[in-house]
C-alpha cells in the first residue's frame, strides 16, 4: 500500500473541523491529495464530502485544524486568492449561467484572469471540446445536462488550475454521458491537473481514480488506492451499495 | 408548579387592569391604547408574516376596511358596537379572500409587492370615493364603543374605558394566536415556513394553510379597525396608509417574528420610542431611523430571539444546535 | 412557556413602570408653557416649522421684557404630522406631559377637528392660526367647544367673497386644481357653490407634493379656460406654474386660495413674470404694516417673514395680550376666559376680537403678484 | 395634438421612473434585495446637485457629472454601511434595514436643509421649444435624449463589459459565481454604485424642472417598485420598458379619466400584470 507522503501532496487536511450553523460536519479530517493523481471521496449522504471541498476552497469556515496547499497553510486566505493560486471548483448541480452564451460562460470562467490571453485560451478550449465550439453562441440553458457539465469543467480549466475540486459530476446524467464526463476527467488529469472528486456513483469513480477516501460522519474511515477500495469487501458492503 | 404559573398570570392581569389608575395621565393612557392596538395588530400580522414567511403589506388595509365598515354602520344605521365589530370582521375576511386567492399564486417578492399594491389602491379609493368615505374630509362622529341590553346601555366614553376595551380585544387576539400556534395548524404553518417543498411533498395543502393564516389575521385586524373607529371617533384614509405597514414590519422584525413575546415587545418599543424621543424633537426621527438600521444589523432575528439565545447560552453553555446536517 | 412569560412580563412592565416617574414631572409656577400643536415632519412640515418660529420670536421678545407677571414664556413642540391619529397623541402629550397652559395649532383642519374633543376634555384653550375649515368655527364657542379659538379667517368667510368680488368680474370660464386634502376638498366645494355665471370647465384633485403636473396641465390647456384657480400651498403652486410654463399654458389668468400669491412662491419661480397678475384671497400676508416685524424676523432666523410665521407671531401676541389682562393666576381656565374678552389691535394684522363662535374678524386681503412682488389689491372687512 | 403632448409628457415622466427603477431592478437582480431607500437616493442626489449647481455655482455639465460621481460613491458607501452587515440575512431583514435608512435620510435632510423647497433652474429649463400648440422645454428634450443615451451605455456595459457580464452572472447563478471566483460582494457594490449614479443623472436632469424637498423620493420609490414588478423582478430592460409604459398610461389616465386615481394606476397595472403573468410582462427570459 503506497503511503500518502506529504512531499507528493498538493493539498493536505490536518485534523480539520468545520461546522454548519451549530452542527459539526467535519470532526477532525486528515488526509492528503497526491499531486497529479485522481482522488475520490466517497461515503454516505451527510458524511461531509462536499464540505471537504468547500473547506478547501474556503467557503466553509474551518474551526480547528488546518489545510495546507502547496506546502503552505491557507487559513485566512480568501477564496478568490486560493483560486488565483490554482484551485478550481466545479460545485454540485448546475453551475453555469443559463442565460449567457457558452462563450460568455467561458469568459466568466476566466473572471479572475486579467491577462490578454483569455480569448486565445478560450479558442484552445473550444478546440479541445468541439461540442462546445458548435454551440458557442447558444445559451447554456439550451445545452443538454452532460454538455453543461462539460462546459462547467471547461470553465474551471480556463484558470489553468493545479488542482480541480469537482463535486458530483455525474449527478443526473444519462449513463452514456456519465462515461463521457469521466473520460474528460481522466483526460484533464492526463494534462497534469490533480483531481479531488466527490462522487455518489462510487464504483465508476473509483474505477478511474488513483486513490479513494471513505468519509463517514465527518471522519475519515479508510484511505487506499481506488482499486484496493473497490476490492475491499467491507467498503463494498457499506459504501458502494450492492 | 401550577400555582406558580397562576400567580404570575394573575399578577400580570392585575398590573394591566390597574395600569390606567396607576399612570393617571391621559397622555400615557392614550399611548397605552395605541401600544395595545399595535400589539394586537402585530400579533395578528405575525400570524401571516412570522408563521408563513410571507411579507404582506395588506394588513393595514384590512384594519382600514374594518374601520370604515364599522364607522359607516355606526354613522348611518346607528348599529351597536358588537354588530359593527362583527361586520368589520366579515368585510375584512371577505377582502382578504379576494386578495389572497390570486396573491398566493405569486412568488414571495411578488406577493409582498402585490399586497402593497392592494394597500395603495385601497387607500386611494378611500381618499377619492367621496360619496361614501368623504375622502380626506374623513368620517367624523363615529359613535363610541357601546353595549345595549334591552334598556341598559353602556358606552366607552373615557380613555380608561377605551383602554379596557382594547385590552380585552388584545387579550382575545393573544388567545387566538396562542391557540393557532399550539394547534396542529400552527405546527403545520411552521413546517411550511421552514421547508415548503418538503411540506408539499408530504401532502400538506400548503395554500389552504397559508390562506387560513392570512384570513384569520385579516379578521383580527378588521376587528381592531372597528375599535379604532370608535376610539378615534373618526376614520381617515391615512388609516389605510403604508406608514402602518412600515411600523408593523419594523415592530415584527426587530421584535422577533414567529414568537409571542417578539411582537409584544416590538410594539412597546417601537410605538413607545418615537413618543419618548419627543425630547429631541428635531432629531427624533433621525435617531429612530438610525436605531432601526443598527437593530437590523445587530439583532437581525429580533430582540426577543436574541435575548433568549443569550439567556440560553448562559444557562446551558455551548450546545448542539438544531440546524439540519448539511453535506 | 412559563419562563417566557416571566421574561416577557419583566421585559415589558419594568421599563414602562420606570418611565412613569420620568414623565410625571408636573410644574407649578414655572414658566408659562405654550404648546405648539403643529406638523414639524411630514408633507406639511413647512407650515408647522414657520408657525413655530413666529411664536418663538414673539415669546423671546416678551421674555426680554420680563415675561408675564414675572413668569417666562416657553414653547413645547408636539409634532402632529398633519395626521389626525398622530395628532391626537401629540396633543395629549402637550396637554398631559408637557403641561401646556395654552396651545397654538393644529394648523391642519382635519387634525384640529380630531384634537378638539381632547382640549375640551382636558380644558386647555387652543388657538388656531392657519387651519381654514369652516367646520372649526361652527363647532367652536357657543353651543360647542368653548376651548377652541381661531385667529385666522376661514374658507367660508374668504372664498365666497373672493368668488363674487374677483372671479366673477375677471373670468367667464374656470378650471380648478385643488390639493386632495381636507382643505382642498373643502375649499373647492365652497367655490363650486359660489361661482354664479362662471363656467367651471374642470375640477381636478392632485396629490400633495406630486412631482409631475405636466399631464394635468396639458389637459387643462386643451380646455382653454379663461382662468385657473389653484387651491394649493406654495410648493405645489410653484410646481404647477413652472410646469404650466413648460407645457405652454400661458395667457390664462391665475387665481389662488392657499398660499399662491406669496413671496415663498416667487422664490420658487425661476422667472416671476410667469405668475404675473395672479390674484389670491388670503387671511394674511406680510405687507407694509408688518415691515418692522419682517426685519426682526429676518434678523432672528435669517429668512424672510412669511404668512405662517407671521400668523404664529400674531397668535402668540394674541395670547400675550389675553394673559396680560388676567388679574389672578394664569391658568388654563383664566387664559380661556381672557381670550373671550380679548379686544386688541395687533399692528400688522388688525383688530382682534373673538365672536360667539370664537372666530376673529380682521380684514381679509386680496393679493396680486405684480412685477415680482406681492401687492395688496384690496382689504375687505369681514 | 393633445395626444402627442401627453405622449411626450408620459415619455418624460416614464424616463424618470425608469432611471429610479433600473437601479432597484439591478440591485434586486444581483442581491434579491428590495432597496426601500432608492427614492431617497434621488432626494439626496437632488440636494447634492442643488449644492453644486446653485450654491457652488459650478457650470451645469460639471455639476451634473459631479452629482453622478458623488452618487456613485454614495451608492457604494450605502452598500458598505447599511447593506453589508445584513447581507447574510433574509431579504425581509434587509428590507427593514433599508426602511430604517429611508427614515434616516429623509429626516436628516429635514434637519439639514429644512422643509422649504429648493429649486435649481437651468437656462435650458426656462426656454421652450414651441411647435404649433406643442410646447416643451429644452431641459426635457435634453432629459429624454440623455436618458436614452444612459440606457444605451448601461445596456452596453451589461452586455459587453466584464463587470457587467459578471452582474448578469450573479443574477443567474450565485453558486457558480463562487466557483469561478466572482466576488459577489463586489458585484452587489457595483450594482449599488451604478444605481446611485443613474439616480444622480436623474437628479441632474430633473431637479431643474421641479421642487427639491426631503419627501420627494417617497412616491417615486413606490412607482418604481410597481414598475420593477411589472417588468419581472430583477430585469433591468423589463423595468425600463414598464416605466415608460406606466408614464404614458398615467398621462392618458389624467387626460381621459381622473387625476385623483392616477396614483392607483401604477399599482392597478402591476396587479393586472401579476395576475395575468406572475413573472412580469417580460417573463424570466430577460435577466438583468
Amino acid at each position: 500500500m503506497p503511503t500518502l507522503e506529504p512531499d507528493h501532496d498538493i493539498l493536505v487536511f490536518d485534523k480539520v473541523e468545520a461546522t454548519y450553523g451549530e452542527a459539526p460536519i467535519l470532526r477532525g479530517v486528515s488526509f492528503g491529495v497526491h499531486k497529479g493523481k485522481i482522488t475520490t471521496l466517497i461515503g454516505p449522504n451527510g458524511a461531509g464530502k462536499s464540505t471537504v471541498l468547500r473547506a478547501a476552497l474556503g467557503t466553509v469556515r474551518v474551526t480547528h485544524g488546518q489545510i495546507v496547499y502547496r506546502h503552505q497553510p491557507i487559513t485566512g486566505v480568501s477564496t478568490t486568492d486560493r483560486q488565483r493560486k490554482g484551485m478550481a471548483y466545479c460545485p454540485q448541480g448546475r453551475s453555469n449561467f443559463p442565460r449567457m452564451t457558452v462563450r460568455e460562460n467561458l469568459e466568466m470562467g476566466a473572471f479572475l484572469r486579467s491577462d490578454r490571453e483569455v480569448q486565445e485560451d478560450i479558442e484552445t478550449l473550444l478546440d479541445e471540446f468541439p461540442l462546445l465550439r458548435e454551440k458557442q453562441k447558444e445559451f447554456a440553458a439550451n445545452l443538454s445536462g452532460g454538455q453543461q457539465q462539460i462546459l462547467e469543467m471547461a470553465m474551471a480549466l480556463i484558470l489553468h488550475p493545479r488542482i480541480l475540486l469537482i463535486d458530483e459530476p455525474s449527478l443526473g446524467l444519462s449513463p452514456i454521458m456519465v462515461e463521457q464526463v469521466f473520460a474528460y476527467v481522466k483526460e484533464i488529469n492526463g494534462q497534469g491537473v490533480t483531481v479531488l472528486m466527490v462522487e455518489q456513483n462510487a464504483r465508476r469513480a473509483l474505477a478511474i481514480s488513483d486513490y479513494g477516501i471513505v468519509l463517514d460522519l465527518g471522519r475519515v474511515r479508510l484511505k487506499d488506492t481506488g482499486e484496493a477500495l473497490l476490492n475491499n469487501e467491507e467498503v463494498s458492503r457499506s459504501y458502494l451499495g450492492s | 408548579m401550577r400555582w406558580h404559573r397562576l400567580v404570575v398570570w394573575l399578577l400580570i392581569a392585575a398590573v394591566l387592569a390597574l395600569w390606567p389608575l396607576y399612570v393617571g395621565s391621559p397622555y400615557l393612557v392614550g399611548v397605552s391604547i395605541t401600544v395595545l392596538i399595535y400589539i394586537a395588530l402585530a400579533l395578528s400580522f405575525d400570524l401571516v408574516v412570522g408563521r408563513t414567511g410571507l411579507l404582506s403589506f395588506a394588513h393595514p388595509g384590512f384594519f382600514g376596511i374594518g374601520a370604515y365598515t364599522a364607522a359607516l354602520l355606526g354613522l348611518h344605521l346607528g348599529s351597536p358596537f358588537p354588530l359593527r365589530l362583527g361586520a368589520a370582521v366579515v368585510t375584512a375576511v371577505l377582502a382578504s379572500i379576494i386578495i389572497g386567492v390570486p396573491s398566493f399564486r405569486l412568488s414571495y417578492h411578488s406577493f409582498a409587492m402585490g399586497t402593497l399594491g392592494f394597500a395603495f389602491i385601497a387607500q386611494i379609493i378611500a381618499l377619492n370615493w367621496i360619496p361614501v368615505t368623504r375622502g380626506p374630509l374623513c368620517l367624523p362622529g363615529v359613535p363610541p364603543v357601546d353595549l345595549r341590553m334591552g334598556s341598559w346601555t353602556w358606552s366607552a366614553t373615557t380613555l380608561s374605558e377605551n383602554y379596557y376595551v382594547v385590552l380585552i380585544l388584545a387579550t382575545i387576539t393573544l388567545w387566538i394566536v396562542v391557540r393557532v400556534a399550539h394547534s396542529r395548524i400552527g405546527r403545520t404553518l411552521m413546517a411550511i415556513r421552514d421547508d415548503e417543498t418538503l411540506a408539499k411533498a408530504v401532502g400538506v395543502p400548503v395554500l389552504r394553510y397559508k390562506m387560513l393564516a392570512f384570513v384569520t389575521g385579516a379578521g383580527v385586524a378588521g376587528s381592531l379597525g372597528s375599535f379604532f373607529a370608535s376610539y378615534a371617533s373618526a376614520v381617515c384614509p391615512t388609516e389605510l396608509g403604508i406608514a402602518y405597514s412600515v411600523n408593523l414590519i419594523i415592530i415584527l422584525f426587530l421584535g422577533g417574528r414567529g414568537t409571542l413575546a417578539g411582537p409584544i415587545l416590538g410594539a412597546i418599543l417601537f410605538t413607545g420610542l418615537p413618543e419618548f424621543l419627543r425630547m429631541a424633537e428635531a432629531w427624533r426621527l433621525v435617531v429612530y431611523g438610525l436605531l432601526i438600521i443598527l437593530a437590523s444589523a445587530l439583532v437581525p432575528e429580533g430582540i426577543i430571539t436574541w435575548a433568549f439565545e443569550m439567556w440560553q447560552k448562559r444557562r446551558e453553555g455551548p450546545q448542539l444546535g438544531s440546524a439540519p446536517l448539511a453535506n | 412557556m412559563f419562563r417566557r412569560v416571566m421574561w416577557l412580563a419583566l421585559a415589558t412592565i419594568l421599563p414602562a413602570v420606570a418611565s412613569i416617574g420620568y414623565l410625571h414631572n408636573s410644574q407649578a409656577a414655572g414658566p408659562i408653557k405654550i404648546g405648539l400643536d403643529v406638523p414639524s415632519s411630514g408633507s406639511d412640515a413647512f407650515e408647522g416649522t414657520h408657525i413655530a418660529r413666529g411664536v418663538q420670536l414673539a415669546l423671546e421678545e416678551q421674555n426680554k421684557e420680563g415675561g408675564i407677571g414675572g413668569r417666562q414664556l416657553e414653547t413645547a413642540l408636539g409634532d402632529n404630522q398633519c395626521d389626525p391619529s398622530v395628532g391626537v397623541n401629540s396633543a395629549r402629550y402637550l396637554v398631559n406631559v408637557a403641561q401646556a397652559d395654552v396651545m397654538i395649532g393644529s394648523a391642519c383642519s382635519s387634525v384640529t377637528l380630531a384634537v378638539m374633543p381632547i382640549i375640551q376634555q382636558a380644558q386647555v384653550p387652543e388657538l388656531d392660526v392657519t387651519a381654514t375649515s369652516p367646520k372649526i368655527t361652527q363647532q367652536s364657542g357657543v353651543g360647542g367647544n368653548i376651548w377652541k379659538f381661531r385667529l385666522n379667517l376661514n374658507d367660508e368667510m374668504m372664498d365666497a367673497v373672493f368668488a363674487q368680488k374677483v372671479l366673477a368680474k375677471d373670468v367667464k370660464s374656470l378650471s380648478i386644481l385643488a390639493v386632495n386634502t381636507d382643505y382642498g376638498r373643502d375649499a373647492a366645494g365652497i367655490f363650486q357653490r359660489n361661482l354664479p355665471g362662471i363656467k367651471v370647465l374642470s375640477t381636478d384633485y392632485y396629490t400633495q407634493g406630486q412631482p409631475d403636473f405636466r399631464a394635468l396641465l396639458t389637459k387643462v390647456k386643451a380646455l382653454n379656460p379663461e382662468g385657473l384657480l389653484l387651491i394649493s400651498d406654495y410648493p405645489d403652486a410653484a410646481q404647477i406654474i413652472n410646469q404650466g410654463h413648460e407645457v405652454g399654458l400661458t395667457g390664462v389668468k391665475l387665481f389662488g386660495r392657499g398660499s399662491v400669491a406669496t413671496n415663498d412662491l416667487l422664490k420658487l419661480l425661476p422667472d416671476p413674470s410667469w405668475a404675473q397678475g395672479a390674484k389670491e384671497v388670503n387671511f394674511w400676508v406680510p405687507g407694509p404694516t408688518a415691515r418692522s416685524l419682517a426685519n426682526r424676523y429676518q434678523a432672528r432666523f435669517n429668512e424672510p417673514l412669511n404668512r405662517d410665521a407671521g400668523m404664529g407671531y400674531f397668535g402668540a401676541e394674541t395670547l400675550i395680550a389675553a394673559m396680560k389682562d388676567i388679574k389672578g393666576d394664569i391658568t388654563r381656565k383664566s387664559i380661556r376666559d381672557a381670550l373671550e374678552r380679548v379686544n386688541v389691535t395687533i399692528s400688522g394684522l388688525g383688530h382682534v376680537q373673538f365672536d360667539d363662535h370664537h372666530q376673529a374678524h380682521y380684514p381679509m386681503y386680496i393679493l396680486q403678484i405684480w412685477n415680482g412682488m406681492v401687492r395688496i389689491l384690496e382689504t375687505i372687512p369681514t | 395634438m393633445v395626444i402627442l403632448a401627453q405622449l411626450i409628457n408620459g415619455l418624460a415622466t416614464g424616463g424618470l421612473y425608469a432611471l429610479v427603477a433600473a437601479g432597484i431592478a439591478m440591485i434586486f437582480g444581483v442581491s434579491e434585495l428590495v432597496n426601500w431607500a432608492h427614492g431617497e437616493f434621488l432626494m439626496i442626489a437632488s440636494y447634492l446637485f442643488f449644492a453644486l449647481y446653485v450654491l457652488a455655482r459650478l457650470p451645469y455639465p460639471i455639476a451634473g457629472l459631479c452629482t453622478m460621481l458623488l452618487m456613485l460613491a454614495f451608492g457604494a458607501l450605502f452598500q458598505m454601511i447599511v447593506i453589508r452587515p445584513v447581507v447574510h440575512r433574509p431579504w425581509q431583514t434587509q428590507l427593514v434595514a433599508t426602511l430604517g435608512a429611508s427614515i434616516f435620510l429623509i429626516n436628516s435632510a429635514i434637519v439639514v436643509f429644512g422643509t422649504f423647497p429648493r429649486r435649481a433652474a437651468t437656462p435650458l429649463s426656462m426656454q421652450n421649444l414651441t411647435i404649433g400648440s406643442l410646447s416643451i422645454s429644452y431641459q426635457r428634450l435634453l432629459l429624454i435624449g440623455l436618458t436614452l443615451f444612459a440606457f444605451f451605455v448601461l445596456h452596453m456595459f451589461i452586455h459587453r463589459a466584464k463587470l457587467g457580464k459578471a452582474m448578469r452572472a450573479v443574477s443567474q447563478n450565485r453558486d457558480a459565481c463562487v466557483a469561478v471566483g466572482i466576488d459577489i460582494q463586489l458585484i452587489v457594490l457595483t450594482a449599488f454604485a451604478i444605481g446611485g449614479s443613474l439616480v444622480g443623472l436623474a437628479a441632474a436632469l430633473y431637479a431643474p424642472l421641479g421642487n427639491i424637498t426631503p419627501l420627494m423620493g417617497i412616491p417615486l420609490t413606490f412607482k418604481a417598485f410597481a414598475v420593477v414588478i411589472m417588468g419581472g423582478f430583477g430585469s433591468v430592460n423589463g423595468a425600463v420598458a414598464s416605466a415608460v409604459i406606466l408614464g404614458v398610461v398615467e398621462a392618458f389616465t389624467i387626460q381621459f379619466l381622473s387625476s385623483a386615481y392616477v396614483d392607483a394606476m401604477s399599482f392597478l397595472m402591476m396587479l393586472t400584470v401579476l395576475v395575468w403573468r406572475p413573472f412580469g410582462l417580460f417573463g424570466r427570459q430577460v435577466g438583468i
